[in-house]
């Protein structure tokens, strides 16, 4: 395994420069944040003053060598927009995005699991066929909509729910939450649904079944074991596309997260925020790769034998 | 891997195939016309495929001709007439109300139908290709150009793809071209995924090992021997990206930089509409369900394409829906 | 009997990725507790005592020479910290605030009297020398104060403190409306840092700022050495929502007790307050470029707009159709500048006569506004780009955020990039046309796209007059712009929407959205507290 | 610990362990319901070994799985029945079922390699039966199934008990699954076509393995095959399948000496005189019937060398002779006689 995660590492580094380099020439091409920063009226001298201090009046290639030198001392510099250093912004919202995703993930692939084994345990049954109606239309129903949806039902109609914020006590996790969770929820049951099916009928759960297993014997203990190889990629790729989701999320409720720091920070042309932010985002989501391929080997020790190879 | 493994179905089920299962003195070409034929069989016989079939062609119906039927009445504005709720006194455009500004939502979901189809396919169709290409061509020759395809597609999963596009989108203009540009982008690791897992499998078959030692080009064999098989899946994952599309695409309107007035989408329609909700709720809803109806027809049908073109799953649709086993809905390979 | 064995304790039959997955849920929601309570230190309840407003959107700083932002200011403004002056906004006039009176002394220079028995929210005594301070740092520093832009242009300010409680200001040129100007001017204690923007103030408002969680909410507790009235409120709290319906919302659910910029749909409810927010919208159009430089287009697209149909459907009937930039009680406002009412035939053949000119009429124009601008902007958009289209014209809306928005309306304007109509909101918060016209109205004015040397001229001119001759000065040129040089489609005067539970009682005037004033909000009459 | 109270008791010797009568099994295809089993019967008594035979798609991997429960979704069970101990299963709810599966019933499937699951150690599938029914420790059933894997002769058990079935040859991973099946002592195994997959020297070895596993433990033994010459060395009873119903049955050596259906006899002439083990089915000219299209007469008619006017008309019958045995033809006294 720790060869596998090491090798893993490294051949992730490239790609990680890749997109330190990416996230620099992304934020250079929403152009110069000196007009949002300074006054309506500033004169033209008062501009180059400002762009001299952040340091956009150098050229692109030493803006560059700068921001990877202070990179490498994990220097993100400060935000234009607060004044405050870009690391310790990110470094505060990435906690609540992360619990948000990884809430949603943990209920949308327990949940996912639970409803997609249950209809794939009998395939077009009722149940089957109320389950995947429901994941087909839940996965295509835009976050935002069903966030405002929820909002105005369970916060103000039913009061139910706070309508947002984060100020409060568990309650204040479920809409953002449901929100997040609609789509990976929907997808993952359709696929827990079909890779439960190919695994329930597969001979060895014929033998299993030949021994007097029950039904949950069969599905947790024979079969969910082999389907869960698709279900973790497909997590995997869900997972990533969760800060996509945030974005809207966090707008919607006020989340002090990652999602809405870096949208903020592309409004507000705050580069060095935004570098740190997606940076940090990038390095997750490498992590969360190599987690995705960590645990297939330990589902999978046809997979783990090939991995020394 | 996920797909069952032919060997299954004949070592539990030795009848079951039945008529349509190739036996060794048929040939194979002679299989084809029957299946053909069956095909509408086969789709009459699972009412929620056909449903969902009927559904998908009146929408590229609507798409491809609707504009012609309705001419400018999508932009046709009547401040006078805002937010007329759905009724059959106000004509045809009138049955289901008008939006803030007085436009027919009729006509505008009917305009918006091509416009979001414009953008759907070609963003799919443009990362399929791209996607399935690079993914065929890195597995099938595996080493180096594997791993450096693999590393792009990290790359390009890295970079939160809504802010991508909210990045371009504002800085270039919002044009319908770019959002299919970045959906595009976003989207070709997937297939570049998925088609190099495929080849990766398929490239130490022996069918394969036999076209290289007779000194087949290796775009060849892709393309004449990989390429078929890898093909499905492929083209299941491409049908559920068009939900993905088109959600995000919506996302985008709700961020201000979707589809830009005076062409109009359905996403834009949901994101527009949503401040409008309590008071006029047909504006946001119509076109939520028109999206919902599109991706899961899409959803349905590319289930039901999947197992039509397996051969050994085939045989399950044609019996009533009552008993079909192991018909999965969606494939594992699924990657939204 | 059954067998009871053939299904083993559940316990030991859990497979070990279960547990680890049990692990991973349990360490997630403590840790997510965790953030809950963290943050929930600060209650949201309503308690009666807490004051909890909604924002659009967290300020970026809170530093008093920034006040002049929107977003800052709401927060800022004679609530943590106070001017000299301050101008009332439904009469206009100037009252003392942390002045006690000024005169003009000299052509160019101004005394002010300052308060005494005033103390800062650090405890120090607030001085003339505390004045001149903050009108030193706002204007005259290297900060680059959005202040000093906005309100006083490139020219510093000589300021002295004679006395404990008398400065006197000088100014490079005759300036008679310095008070006015100087009521932008947030006083700080003379410690405040001069180098460096402060995030946090330091004034000596009512509310002194408690807290600030960054991301998640402001906190304010009443300043109780306050010099006047004590506000009604021991606590305020300010959170952010970006979307309007959940702002909306969060009043309904009793979540807030004010929320800002409502959308104009939810007029009707009697939870909300409309209020003339001093915010004119106006197409800008950039005359330098074909088909926009031929008066007649201009002229056309003008007659071509249905203000009062926009204001009805898309602002909820609140604005008011307008033909000036500045709107009444503004000092400039023209009474007798009536907002030009739609006539389509004749926009279509002023455009028909252009067009037979060698006027290329058919050439794209883009109509550019900037999301979030005001409730209902991008269906305004809409609007009036088909009624643009309906005159004979085409056009292509562009909705861009504010920075991209800003290249369009700034100077250097942007080139080549076609024709522009350029959707802007002007807000004048001094109540002085001469704050629009040397932006907006100037040829060579910052926002401005052109102008005529005719119009310069008298924007020069009525700037240094004072009293009945400047508003009428003021009021001729602004009419004289609807005449010769039509660079504005003016739209409407804006009104704003105000969220307000039933249990407080607010009324809020224009000045309103740029300073919400909590220590004039107090319980409902009835209201427990 | 405790026992398997609900299982009925062992019957009397002479009962048979397992007894099937008129089993029917409709299927859904294509071209509509199709009756793939019709009116199969057969029994099998303790320590015997009956042969079901026939061509691919005959219906006997359908009977074999009908009996064990575990028939596919799209198949239908739709008459006779399958007493085991005297009870019908068919009868029985999925909970009396599962109580019967592994120790009473069992089988063993063809392809070992898709037949153990991939991702649990070997051991731990063979302890299974013991922890489902005997409700051992998951430590003691470790045990029991390196007893088994010991029995059934896989070398280093201890070490390989926690390897996965990748891991394993072909012939090894047949005699895991054997060792499963036989875990609990069943009256009944059923082995579904076992050395298919393997090639001959391993066949002749499990088919040993499968014989002494039997005499040891009193089992009836129900071996579904194609391979003639296994049916010859290995069964005392065979039951001679075509197109879904039972052609003929009886003893082997009295069938095999002198077949009653000329199914039974085509396939018999058409061995060299020395069969070799392990070659498929030889041919009889023709291919069997569509199950969609099974004429109204004599299934077999359009391959029968002797077809007449009546096998076209009506159907034969399963007619018992004295000398217990039974063969589906007008005209069997006939071939006899021949």
């Amino acid at each position: 395994m720790f060869p596998f995660l090491r090798k893993r590492m490294i051949s992730s580094a490239i790609p990680l420069f890749c997109v330190v380099l990416g996230v620099f020439f992304l934020a250079r091409m929403t152009g110069n944040p000196v007009d949002l920063y300074l006054p309506l009226s500033a004169t033209a001298e008062q501009r180059a003053e400002f762009s001299a201090a952040q340091g956009f009046d150098l050229s692109i290639p030493a803006q560059l060598w700068n921001y990877l030198v202070d990179a490498a001392h994990l220097d993100f510099g400060t935000s234009l927009r607060t004044g405050q250093p870009a690391t310790e912004m990110v470094l505060d919202a990435f906690p609540v995005t992360l619990q948000l995703a990884g809430m949603t993930m943990l209920l949308a692939i327990t949940g996912a699991v639970v409803v997609g084994s249950l209809a794939a345990y009998r395939p077009n049954s009722p149940v089957d066929r109320i389950a995947s109606l429901l994941s087909m239309t839940a996965a295509s129903i835009p976050d935002f909509w069903f966030a405002i949806m929820g909002v105005l039902v369970f916060g103000v109609s039913l009061g139910w729910l706070p309508t947002s914020g984060t100020l409060g006590g568990p309650e204040i996790w479920v809409l953002p939450i449901a929100t997040l969770l609609i789509r990976p929820f929907g997808v993952l049951v359709q696929v827990v649904r079909g890779s439960m099916v190919t695994a329930l009928s597969a001979p060895y759960v014929k033998i299993a079944r030949s021994k007097g297993a029950t039904p949950q014997r069969v599905i947790f203990g024979h079969a969910l074991r082999n389907a869960v190889t698709p279900v973790l990629t497909v997590a995997g790729d869900l997972a990533v596309g969760l800060v996509n989701g945030a974005v809207i999320v966090e707008t919607i409720f006020g989340w002090p997260g990652i999602g809405k720091l870096m949208i903020d920070s592309i409004l507000q042309r705050d580069f060095a925020v935004l570098q740190a932010a997606v940076l940090l985002t990038a390095v997750t989501i490498f992590a969360l790769n190599i987690l995705v391929d960590v645990c297939h080997a330990l589902a999978d020790p046809r997979v783990r034998q090939a991995v020394p190879a | 891997m996920s797909r069952e493994d032919p060997t299954t179905a004949d070592d539990t089920d030795d009848t079951g195939p039945g008529a349509d299962r190739p036996t060794a003195d048929r040939p194979p070409a002679a299989r084809a016309t029957p299946h053909r034929a069956s095909w509408w069989r086969m789709l009459g016989r699972d009412r929620a495929a056909s449903v969902a079939a009927v559904v998908l062609t009146l929408v590229t119906l609507v798409a491809l001709f609707g504009r012609l039927v309705i001419g400018d009445r999508a932009q046709r504005q009547d401040l006078d007439a805002s937010l007329r709720p759905p009724s059959v006194g106000d004509g045809v455009y009138g049955l289901l109300g008008t939006d803030v500004l007085g436009r027919s939502v009729l006509a505008r979901l009917v305009d918006a139908a091509a416009t979001t189809l414009s953008v759907a396919v070609p963003a799919v169709l443009c990362s399929l290709v791209i996607g399935a290409a690079l993914g065929l061509w890195a597995g099938y020759h595996g080493g180096r150009r594997e791993s450096v395809a693999l590393r792009v597609a990290d790359v390009i999963l890295s970079f939160p793809s809504l802010l991508i596009a909210v990045v371009v989108l504002y800085v270039f203009s919002p044009s319908a071209l770019n959002i299919v540009l970045i959906l595009a982008v976003a989207r070709i690791p997937v297939y570049l995924r998925t088609a190099r897992a495929e080849a990766a499998e398929l490239r130490s078959r022996l069918f394969v090992d036999a076209a290289r030692t007779f000194g087949t080009p290796s775009r060849d064999i892709i393309r004449r021997h990989i390429l078929p098989i890898a093909l499905p899946t492929l083209l299941t994952v491409a049908t559920l990206d068009f939900c993905f599309v088109m959600l995000t695409e919506s996302s985008l309107s709700f961020l201000g930089i979707g589809i830009q007035p005076p062409d109009v989408s359905w996403g834009l329609m949901v994101a527009q509409g949503r401040q409008y909700l309590q008071s006029a709720w047909w504006i946001t809803v119509l076109p939520g369900l028109a999206i919902v109806f599109t991706t899961v027809s899409a959803t349905v049908l590319a289930a039901w394409a999947r197992i039509a073109t397996d051969p050994a799953q085939r045989w399950r649709l044609t019996l009533p829906t009552k008993r079909r086993g192991a018909s999965a809905a969606v494939p594992p390979e699924l990657i939204p | 009997m059954k067998s009871s064995v053939s299904s083993p304790p559940p316990a030991r039959r859990r497979p070990r990725p279960t547990t680890a997955l049990l692990l991973a849920c349990t360490v997630l929601v403590s840790s997510g507790c965790a953030v809950a309570n963290s943050a929930g230190g600060d209650a949201g309840q309503a308690d009666g005592r807490t004051l909890r407003v909604v924002l659009t959107q967290e300020p970026s700083t809170l530093e008093p020479c920034e006040a002049s932002l929107t977003g800052t200011g709401v927060v800022v403004r004679s609530n943590i910290t106070e001017p000299l002056v301050e101008r009332d906004p439904d009469s206009g006039d100037l009252r003392p605030l942390l002045a006690t009176g000024w005169t003009q002394t000299g052509p160019r220079t101004w005394s002010f009297d300052t308060r005494s028995g005033v103390t800062f929210q650090n405890g120090e005594p607030f001085t003339a020398e505390d004045a001149a301070f903050s009108i030193d740092r706002a204007v005259n520093s290297d900060l680059a104060c959005n202040v000093e832009g906005y309100v006083f242009g490139d020219d510093d300010l000589k300021v002295k403190a004679v006395d404990d409680n008398r400065l006197t200001v000088t100014t490079a040129k005759p300036d008679p409306i310095l008070p006015l100007r100087l009521s932008f001017v947030e006083i700080v204690p003379r410690t405040t840092d001069t180098k460096a923007k402060v995030r946090v103030p330091v004034g000596t408002g009512p509310y002194a700022v408690r807290s600030w969680q960054t991301g998640t909410a402001i906190s304010l507790s009443r300043y109780d050495d306050y010099w006047g009235k004590a506000p009604a409120f021991p606590r305020a709290r300010y959170v952010w929502r970006s979307d309007a319906s959940v702002r909306a919302a969060m009043i309904d659910k009793g979540e807030a007790e004010i929320a800002v910029a409502l959308d104009s749909m939810e007029a009707e409810k009697d939870t909300t307050a409309a209020y003339p927010n001093n915010e004119t919208t106006a197409l800008r159009l950039d005359g330098r470029e074909a088909p926009l430089d031929d008066l007649r287009v201009r002229r056309a697209i003008d007659l071509g707009v249905d203000r009062q149909g926009i204001i009805d459907a898309l602002l909820g009937g609140l604005a008011e159709p307008a033909g000036q930039l500045v709107p009444p009680g503004v000092v400039g406002h023209n009474d007798a500048i009536e907002p030009t009412s739609q006539n389509v035939a004749e926009a279509r053949s002023l455009v028909k006569e252009a067009k037979a000119d060698g006027v290329p009429t058919g050439r794209t124009i883009t109509l550019v506004a900037r999301n979030g601008m005001f409730s209902g902007v991008s269906e305004t958009a809409e609007a009036l780009q088909y009624q643009m289209e309906q005159i004979g014209l085409s056009v292509r809306v562009r909705m861009a955020d504010t920075a991209t928005q800003l290249q369009y309306q700034l100077r250097p304007l942007p080139k080549n990039v076609g024709p522009i109509a350029l959707l802007i909101m002007h807000g004048n918060q001094a109540g002085d046309a001469a704050f629009t016209t040397s932006q907006y109205l100037l040829s060579d004015g910052p926002q401005s796209a052109f102008g005529t040397k005719d119009l310069d001229r008298r924007i020069a001119g009525a700037g240094l007059l004072s009293g009945e001759k400047r508003q009428k000065a003021f009021a001729d040129l602004l009419a004289r712009q609807n005449e010769t040089v039509v660079q504005y489609t003016h739209i409407a005067h804006m009104t704003g929407l105000l969220g307000l539970s039933p249990s407080i009682r607010y009324e809020p005037n224009s000045a309103t959205g740029d300073e919400l004033r909590l220590a004039e909000v107090g319980p409902a009459e009835g209201a427990k507290h | 610990m405790t026992t398997n109270t609900a299982v009925p008791s062992p019957p009397a010797a002479d009962a048979p362990a397992l007894d099937v009568e008129g089993l029917c099994v409709d299927l859904s295809t294509p071209a509509g319901r199709v009756r793939a089993v019709d009116g199969v019967s057969f029994s099998v008594r303790r320590g015997r070994t009956l042969a079901l035979l026939g061509e691919s798609g005959c219906g006997k991997s359908m009977t074999a799985l009908s009996v064990v429960g575990l028939l596919d979704p799209a198949a239908d069970v739709t008459g006779g029945a399958v007493r085991v101990r005297g009870d019908d299963t068919l009868k029985m709810s999925p909970a009396q079922r599962r109580r019967l599966a592994g120790p009473v019933l069992s089988i063993v499937f063809q392809d070992a390699l898709t037949a153990l699951n991939p991702v649990q150690p070997v051991g731990r599938q063979i302890g299974e039966p013991f922890r489902i029914h005997r409700g051992l420790s998951r430590r003691q059933a470790h045990e029991k199934a390196i007893e088994l894997m010991t029995r059934v002769g896989i070398p280093e058990p201890r070490q390989r008990a926690r390897s996965y079935p990748h891991q394993f040859s072909g012939g090894m991973r047949q005699r895991l699954l054997i060792a499963m099946a036989v875990a609990l002592d069943p009256d009944v195994l059923i082995a579904d076509e076992p050395t298919t997959a393997l090639d001959v020297t391993v066949q002749a070895q499990i088919m040993r393995l499968l014989r002494d596993l039997q005499d040891e433990r009193e089992m009836a033994l129900v071996l579904i095959t194609h391979d003639l010459a296994v049916v010859a060395q290995r069964a005392d009873d065979v039951v001679v399948m075509y197109a879904g119903t039972v052609v003929e049955n009886g003893p082997v050596r009295d069938v095999f000496a002198d077949p009653r259906h000329p199914y039974t006899r085509g396939l018999l002439d058409s061995v060299p005189e020395h069969a070799v083990r392990g070659r498929p089915l030889p041919a009889v000219p023709g291919s069997p019937p569509e199950l969609s299209a099974v004429p109204t007469g004599c299934v077999f008619q359009d391959r029968c060398p002797l077809v007449r006017e009546r096998c076209v008309q009506e159907r034969p019958t399963l007619r018992t002779s004295g000398d217990g045995r039974s063969a589906a033809c007008h005209f069997s006294e006939e071939l006899a006689r021949a």
